[in-house]
């Protein structure tokens, strides 16, 4: 086991409740002071397919996974042996990955003889969890619900596995009993009580000896004045919208997106936001355009078949420099239907060019939750002060991981609707900016030019400030012309206010740079990957291997010069990315001439782990490969 | 700005813009009947959104002095309820052609009647594809060619009337639009009502359109005007108790039946009107506030999350 | 391989895939009566194209032995009517939700219908979006709440009898997934029937929607059963000469009203039925070898443009 | 006047038959045995607005317009003076445009007094054309028709322009008697005469003196065996694809693309071939696959608004591995409706990344008419072989642009279907290539792995081919799995066959390099650009400027070597775009390295003129201007 990084992992079908029981094994973690960071894997299936769910504790902070776990919950079969009528499995189930010496915890119902097995260096825990779980109930006298409630079986797995890591089932007990109070309290109890007959067997088992000692690891450890977060992205983005005003979000349910908007649905009457479920996502952006035209902050999210129906919107909400919206793209793997539960950052490339002609948008993307928050935040300003939609890049990977955070902040947590038109200074004469009229002679005009090529905006409702919008090329009032000046001067205004922007944008949101400036290897990446490369730095940097790090995260507009300052004295470069074609290779070939001479990429659905970057970033630095693949060989 | 306290007129909601149609466009009728109605109702010109798709049709709000979104071909519906979702107090209005909203915005169309949210949709029903000069649009009958087509159409045309009731619209009318006064009238009626109202109105383009021609259209055929009105046969489509379920599938079945009505008489006026929970009524016992305040009013700058955050720890 | 002179079975329709739905979900009858209905038919598999949406209901082509593709959301009518198109001989299925037709897809839905292409859509009536966790789906009615959902639906539900006969299908018809029987019937009739047909297929998701369930659904209301056959009722839904305006309008006016009956009886069978001319009858019109072979078989490669060209000279 | 190269110029409202007469004047001049280059400027817009047709005849083949004219032809005021009316015009009208000592047609009833224009070095030609009409009507006893004939008034300004150019009325007449036979024989009758009138009024007002001698330009020219075809880009394109043995071409109205379906639909009974008009461009998109599905060739034709629409299916066919379909992406002004009339070459970025996630798709991008049509023939021969979806990316320009062209040729018409499944082949244990099996043990597998990465296809109807086909990651069966392995070698087969497409394309279809190697300047430019490239590289080669030009067509899978190695050499580069970012300069530099220093662009909506672009090219060597923005100052 590594020092002070403990992985458990539970293993089941889907819909059999390994996701609460992952969390809740988290959280028991995160409470011993332990930092977590945890992930699930599941099929695009309701019922019955097999899930799994890692989670990582471990004395400082870790943003990835490890394949190599030490304990494995196994609720099913599949998780023992992997699976048998597959076509073309690569899937062997989850004991392989079991380090020398961890245990297994399963269910002597599965009929599974660990005899059988190969692993002969691992400890088995085989339990019959349902005489467990009906011994539990027994003692509320309710011991014939016990088919009804078996989804409690989890629960003694997870007093079974507190044991075999030596922790305290105390800990796990109060969860319970936190978490059902009043009328649902019997079920905390219950659920106390079985998870401490699961570890009394699992003590049994084991003749007292627990394979691991998570008192030692906490040793130490302190929770501070607040416990942590328990975060997974889409609630730091849903907080980060409502800290932002948030009036108005669409949406059509899409994994892995639908969780954001669901999010912000529960808490409608609470946090008084607007939540409309639309009939699809060509619907859901033309919604949010229309509330952006009427003044709103609106946002939709959606993941990339539903992205591929709203460019038409981008296009249209650019040309008509409307406030907005923001679409969250939380990606998945493609290309098309593709892997919809699934890890990848395909849509860079789509998001930077997704409709017909030049016309300014914005696209972020950012990292981690605390980026997420920051990034959600303030993109609501830019699109307010630079008149035009925004993309947040997001996906799956950065959805659903679970993790410690202490606290999500903003150094600057000002809403900042930029240029409104104030009918006030229409009678000084520059409502409109005080721009290039275009012949008109009175009146506000929507799209006056102006020196910053922003035009204060009216919405409707307010005297004086009637305007016209059009999708076709129009003159400063917004009626349709084809003129040759004008048009040159309305290209110029909209592509120039790209440039504002980007001189605007403070750098720190742009790119971040981590790790040490004489490194031997330079990794170039964004969004998600983030985690991994922090994780996999600390590693190599241990092995005394100096490594740094350029995250581009405002991808437009595109920091040329400091990603060119950035990459200027690097002295090994690698790309490392999540998707077949490293997309962000040819963005910063293509914008800064700089080639990066070898790709790290994964494309199998699966975010990296830990191990897996560690040793393609070995590769990278002991040889020239140029195409470095990683494949994640687990289900 | 002074709120204007006289009287509004015509003149009101008129954007002296260079007109680009053809100089027999029904269309032009369209737009004088819309002004006509919003001075009858005194809508104040900065209180109204005027959305539309893209068509000859969609041309309109550039010629009506009231804030005019000219979006997308087939996405005003989406555009127009955004709008109006984010504020209440406006008058949202959304036009466009039988191609931009039976065509290409279809399911917008049928989507929008399940809301019934409170705005009026105008279809301009000209039976071709104007801006593309000509094609048969999706109201166009079997059979028919009209002189821009090279062969006639060989799909069945698609009922307005029929559909807008079938997907919930809660007001379905039909207009002649050079019938000025009547036509005023019932977009009068439509913007009154409360919830989606849909206006299929007859349009005629004499420049692609040889067959709805303003001369057939107003021609006799056994004496009788071809073009009539409902309520002048004693056809009521009004659903008198809106909670009487019977009521209701009775007028709607009533006025789908009539809609199918279209050859030697063609009916024109209110086949259908009911007065249901609209979408802003529905938000309401969510969200108390929309009873009160526009959305877009809400001052959600000023939530604090930190209270939120604290659930997760 | 050789002609199989053996009559199909039932197990000629099977292809042994991995299934992914719910232990006890609708879909299952579903795939039954359509392979029973294939095999009624007597169709050879490889001479069936079967189409889907997105969702649990477009899995459904996966555990046929037939061509299957299973496309995008929504998109399941163009694609299938492109491949009717390319080969008349196949007999051309679409499958999809409710989500996928009457929400992302209700314009291709309703499009469709007036091509009457001589194809079968069926379309899952589970009240759900089932693939993406039980949001409500566009027949789900206002007010209903499932499990799944947090708050009650806010919009009204849509007809898609109603829908179906406004935009022209010439076949429109429910059937209960769980009366094998009769559902297997409904299927190889539309099968059987020339033009676009549609069932509105009413399915249980026993996983996410805890109203329309099997219990609900085939319990008795004041002694009668819920769900009846409109036949069983002296309802007859054929028009007999399809020639005749006022039969086919009188029919489908029929149909509607009755469409309209949902809640303690709900119809099941044949609503409407016409034989109208198809598509692909109207295209032997302009293209004569239309009728005699299917399009993918046009020996379009042995083409000669010289003397098109010489007409720009 | 440019030796041996003449330009004549009508303007008019819309619908007033400009484009008939400006098409007649042009093959009236192809018929003297000169070469023709011919483009309308119009409005979107069914009635009144302003639309010009510029028609230039020379002695040797022109690929693009001149600013300057020789003869205007004003059908109404604006032509002679420019827009009164319209905010922020910077159309002046065309008699600017003409050279000292040019003439200009008018009509006297537009009460238009020359005497007022400060031109005074132009020929006047004011005639009043319904007099003249009713002169020629007459003769046939139908003057009281004029009016309803008054379109006729064009032919009058015809007949005058025959004089003004010292030109033979004869060849006119001719052109109109025979169009006009049969029943509608007096028409063509009528139009000679009123031809006739019109060059006998103008030899009067003009004294008999012709401003300009045609017969002395076309002293030896010769029209061959054959006389040249008079072509747009749509009717080489849709002759390409009767070529080609399309079946099917599904397309919704949209300009620039509609001429190209209509014309197709034109011939649907002589050609037998299926043109369906769809309810919007999704669903063009989808039957064109579905059709595609079942075996057919299949097509789809559309601009920026609608391709917007059809990304989805672009990922949808490139994952299904579908033998196509091909999109024709007729471009325009953009973004959003934008200009929908007018040029651009705005969405090449948006056509090379369409839709979310890696996948295989081919782009190609002719310059003109010869390479529309080997391209539109060619490219269902590579979607047949390659299994995925293409887009023939074109534009305005290349679509309205009328010209002489001798003839459209293949060098290898052959048509080839590409691997299809074979029954026999099955028995034989190869029916799927031969590749993995993934399990399975028998069967058809339509995604099984082979060497070159393509599977031979089955179609429905086929005895023993029977498949499945899904948007979902799929194993070879084609049933739906999210297996990490199978992953990995699917996203490796499809991604290969784009290398296997690159490796296949035959050079010449990739680049093409124009002008002397040993160039002082070397152009990079794509698509329509070529023609007023050609035209400027030889007015600049007349100076003594060696110029050569590398024209891009094959943008995906992209020449890399090829473009790579005509670049090498190059003195000094510089871009030409009809856009407002120099799209494929960032293409280039993300995919060689190579960084184009100077861009000329112009984004106004109209093409580059020959006079334009030759100053462009003239800035670009004698200046470090890294933007160098052409504009068009005309309406
Ligand atoms: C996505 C898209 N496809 C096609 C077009 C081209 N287009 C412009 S207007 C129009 C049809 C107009 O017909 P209709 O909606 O009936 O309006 P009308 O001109 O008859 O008023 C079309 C197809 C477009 N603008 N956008
Ligand atoms: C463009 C797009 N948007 C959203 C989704 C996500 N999605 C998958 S299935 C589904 C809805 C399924 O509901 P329904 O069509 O009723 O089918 P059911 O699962 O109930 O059979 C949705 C929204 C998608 N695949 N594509
Ligand atoms: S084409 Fe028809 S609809 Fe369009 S402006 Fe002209 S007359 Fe009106
Ligand atoms: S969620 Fe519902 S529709 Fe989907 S498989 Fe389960 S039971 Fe069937
Ligand atoms: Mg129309
Ligand atoms: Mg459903």
């Amino acid at each position: 086991m590594r020092e002070g990084d403990l992985t458990w992992l539970i293993g089941g079908p889907q819909g059999g409740g390994i996701n609460v029981s992952a969390e809740t094994f988290a959280k028991y973690a995160a409470r011993t002071g332990l930092r977590v960071f945890a992930n699930i894997e599941y099929h695009s299936n309701i019922m019955g397919e097999h899930s799994y769910y890692r989670v990582r504790a471990s004395r400082e902070q870790r943003h990835s996974v490890l394949d190599q776990v030490n304990v494995v919950v196994a609720l099913d079969e599949e998780t023992l042996i992997g699976r048998k009528h597959a076509h073309f499995t690569s899937h062997r189930g989850h004991v392989a990955e079991v380090e020398s010496g961890g245990a297994v915890v399963f269910d002597t119902a599965t009929k599974f003889n660990p005899e059988t097995h190969e692993r002969k260096d691992v400890v088995w825990v085989g339990l019959s969890m349902m005489d467990l779980l009906r011994e539990a109930l027994r003692e509320f006298g309710r011991e014939g619900d016990a088919n009804r409630l078996r989804v409690m079986t989890n629960t003694v797995a997870l007093g079974a596995s507190v044991f075999v890591i030596g922790g305290d089932i105390g800990g796990l007990a109060e969860i319970y009993t936190e978490e059902f109070t009043g009328r649902r309290a019997q079920i905390g109890e219950m659920n106390a009580r079985a998870a401490a007959i699961g570890y009394e067997a699992a003590q049994q088992a084991l003749g007292g000896r627990a394979p691991y000692d998570l008192k030692s690891m906490t040793v130490g450890a302190s929770l501070g004045a607040k416990r942590p977060m328990m975060l997974k992205g889409y609630a730091s983005c849903g907080m980060a919208k409502l800290k932002a005003g948030l009036h108005i979000q669409t949406y059509y349910p899409i994994s892995p997106a639908t969780d954001e908007s669901v999010f912000l649905e529960s808490l409608q009457r609470d946090q008084n936001v607007l939540v409309v479920q639309c009939e699809d996502e060509i619907s859901s952006i033309q919604m949010a355009i229309g509330a952006a035209n009427a003044g709103a902050r609106a946002a939709t999210s959606t993941s990339g078949p539903g992205f591929a129906l709203m460019v038409e919107g981008i296009g249209y909400a650019s040309i008509t420099e409307v406030s907005g919206p923001v679409i969250f793209l939380w990606q998945r793997g493609g290309p098309s239907t593709g892997l919809p539960t699934r890890e990848e950052q395909g849509d860079l490339l789509f998001a930077l060019h997704p409709a017909q002609g030049d016309f300014p948008h914005i696209v972020v993307a950012p990292g981690d939750d605390q980026e997420i928050y920051e990034d959600s935040f303030e993109v609501f300003n830019w699109v307010d002060r630079y008149h035009m939609p925004a993309v947040v890049l997001l996906d799956k990977y950065l959805q659903s991981s679970y993790k410690t955070v202490d606290e999500l902040t903003l150094d600057n947590p000002v809403i900042d609707r930029g240029p409104r038109f104030n009918p006030a200074d229409l009678q000084n004469g520059h409502g409109d900016g005080n721009g290039h009229r275009g012949g008109y002679e009175d009146g506000y005009l929507a799209f006056a030019m102006t020196e910053s090529g922003v035009t204060p905006r009216a919405i409707p409702g307010q005297e004086g400030g009637i305007f016209w919008a059009t999708s076709d090329e129009h003159n400063p009032r917004g009626h349709i012309t084809e003129d040759a000046t004008n048009r040159i001067e309305m290209m110029d205004k909209r592509m120039g206010k790209l440039e504002l922007a980007a001189r605007e944008i403070p750098s720190a949101r742009k790119i971040g740079v981590y790790g040490p400036a004489d490194a031997d290897l330079t990794i170039v990446g964004w969004g998600s990957v983030k985690g991994s490369v922090l994780d996999a730095m600390d590693v190599l940097a241990k092995e005394g291997v100096k490594v740094n790090f350029v995250q581009i995260r405002l991808m437009r507009p595109f920091p040329v010069q400091e990603v060119t300052d950035a990459l200027a004295g690097a002295k090994r470069l690698v790309l490392v990315e999540c998707n077949y074609s490293g997309q962000l290779g040819g963005l910063v070939r293509e914008m800064t001439g700089i080639h990066i001479p070898q790709y790290v990429v994964k494309y199998d659905g699966r975010p990296f782990s830990e191990e897996e970057l560690v040793e393609a970033l070995r590769q990278a630095i002991s040889t020239d490969d140029a195409r470095i693949h990683v494949s994640h060989l687990s289900a | 700005m002074a709120v204007t306290e006289r009287p509004l007129t015509l003149n009101d909601y008129k954007e002296d813009e260079h007109n680009t149609w053809c100089p027999q466009c029904g269309d032009f009728a369209i737009l004088n009947c819309i002004q006509r109605a919003l001075a009858q109702l005194q809508i104040p010109p900065h209180m109204v959104a005027m959305y539309s798709g893209i068509g000859c049709s969609g041309k309109l709000p550039h010629y009506v002095n009231a804030f005019g979104f000219h979006t997308l071909h087939g996405r005003v519906m989406p555009n127009a309820t955004g709008a109006k979702l984010a504020n209440r107090n406006l008058t949202v209005m959304a036009v466009g052609g039988d191609g931009d909203g039976f065509g290409i915005g279809c399911g917008y169309f049928i989507n929008a009647g399940r809301r019934n949210v409170d705005m009026t949709y105008i279809v301009f029903n000209n039976g071709v594809y104007g801006l593309t000069k000509g094609q048969g649009a999706p109201t166009l009958q079997r059979g028919m060619k009209t002189k821009s087509m090279p062969e006639p159409a060989i799909q069945d045309n698609l009922n307005p009337i029929a559909l807008a009731i079938g997907s919930g619209y809660t007001f379905a009318a039909r207009a002649y639009s050079l019938d000025i006064k009547a036509a005023t009238d019932i977009i009068s009626q439509a913007i009154e009502h409360k919830g989606t109202s849909f206006i299929d109105m007859v349009q005629t383009c004499p420049t692609y359109n040889d067959l709805m021609t303003k001369t057939w259209l107003e021609e006799k055929v056994e004496d009788r005007p071809r073009l009539y009105q409902l309520a002048g046969e004693g056809y009521d489509g009004v659903v008198h108790d809106p909670s009487n379920v019977h009521e209701v599938i009775a007028k709607k079945a009533q006025a789908v039946e009539r809609s199918y009505e279209w050859g030697d008489r063609i009916p024109l006026g209110v086949f259908y009107q009911a007065r249901l929970r609209t979408y802003e009524e529905e938000l309401e016992e969510r969200l108390p506030e929309y009873a009160t305040t526009p959305l877009v009013e809400w001052e959600t700058g000023e939530r604090s999350v930190d209270a939120l955050m604290d659930t997760f720890r």
